[in-house]
């Protein structure tokens, strides 16, 4: 699966995607604790991080399909 | 149904054109342009981060929500990225309906949407430092989106 | 200010340029547009009469109040005379502002103002026959305007 | 003074302009009154037409100046 990060979340891991194994039962919230160990400079932004699997956005117990890309959303300000 | 996310300059005449209609009587057009000002700060320019793919499948869905929801006759929904410079569009949402009010209403209720759910960031870049800009019209501050998968 | 009653093409990029402002963060702009079908009549063309020079004092006079009252950076007010076919613009208003609310607030507002006081007359053409149209929303069947000089 | 058609009122009179010479005392009603009574045709817009002096709308009590230009202005449909 790959892990896309944007904006203020891509500036403080440095970088824009990282590939992730999956592991049997894997939620959204279970992928992001192992990103997080990996940077954890992006735990300041948990309290407001929202996510999307395959481009539509999901609850952070959402379970995580072979594959899947999962976007690290920080609020949005577009516009 | 023009949708676009593009780090092209965003052309209103292409805009306009894609929502025209026999049976329309009125076109908005909203812009949404570089400020040289923000809470009492001096902006330089702005740089745009998106999520491109998620992005237009979400004004995808708000403009087609749109157009039932007002009975337009089109719209379309363009948002740049990159370097944006004082004055220049980083939005452009167009409508075509049948009378004023609703097209009124209609992009009114379309900025509004775009600018709570569409994965686009601005940076903002002043004389002395720059931010990340973080809504608070974001859904992920104010409100949990309807129709979210997951329990 | 960009007030114009003529018979060319209304152009929308000169009006959107005409209202950039660096103090802009939002601009709205409205375009009536002949329509093929009024009140359940098949519409053929659209013929404008106006009464350009004070057509353009009242555009001129409603743009200055929306500046003020709605705290606008700019406005622009273009009115088309003679025949115009389906789809083509008759009325295109332009503002500029600091945030979105007012922008849409500022441009319907003006387009009503249009409608009941500019003195422009459209014809529909019908297949079958033609009529002057006598605006409902003119003022000279709502309601007296207001600082009327006589007694 | 001059007196100006526009539209519907354009239509049944068949003319656009009108040169017509002030009286004493002339105001926007008599000077329309003398308009209609040379278009009997227009007697049926009465009801909803509006005036204008120079440029400017005004009731039918005001005053006609010298040399002004009044505008016979049906309902406007604009937009």
């Amino acid at each position: 699966m790959t892990v896309l990060f944007f904006a203020s979340v891509a500036q403080k891991a440095g970088v824009r995607s990282l590939a992730l194994a999956l592991e049997p039962g894997d939620t959204v919230a279970r992928v992001r604790d192992r990103v997080v160990a990996r940077f954890p400079q992006l735990e300041s932004s948990l309290p407001t991080l929202m996510y999307a699997l395959n481009e539509e956005y999901v609850r952070e117990s959402a379970e995580v399909p072979a594959g899947a890309t999962l976007a690290l959303i920080p609020p949005v300000s577009g516009g | 149904m023009l949708i676009r996310v593009t780090p092209d300059v965003l052309q209103t005449d292409e805009a306009i054109a894609s929502v025209a209609s026999a049976g329309a009587g009125a076109i908005n057009v909203f812009l949404g342009v570089v400020r040289n000002n923000n809470l009492g700060r001096t902006v330089s320019y702005l740089e745009y981060d998106a999520y491109p793919a998620m992005a237009e499948k979400v004004m995808r869905e708000l403009a087609e929500e749109a157009r039932a929801r007002f009975g337009l006759e089109a719209a379309a929904v363009l948002h740049r990225t990159g370097r944006l410079e004082i004055g220049e569009a980083s939005l452009l949402v167009a409508v075509s309906c049948g009378h004023r009010g609703e097209s009124f209403e209609a992009t009114h209720w379309l900025v509004n949407e775009i600018k709570k759910k569409v994965p686009v960031w601005k940076k903002e870049v002043w004389e002395d430092g720059e931010a990340w800009i973080e809504g608070p019209e974001s859904m992920g501050i104010q409100q949990a989106p309807a129709g979210m998968r997951g329990s």
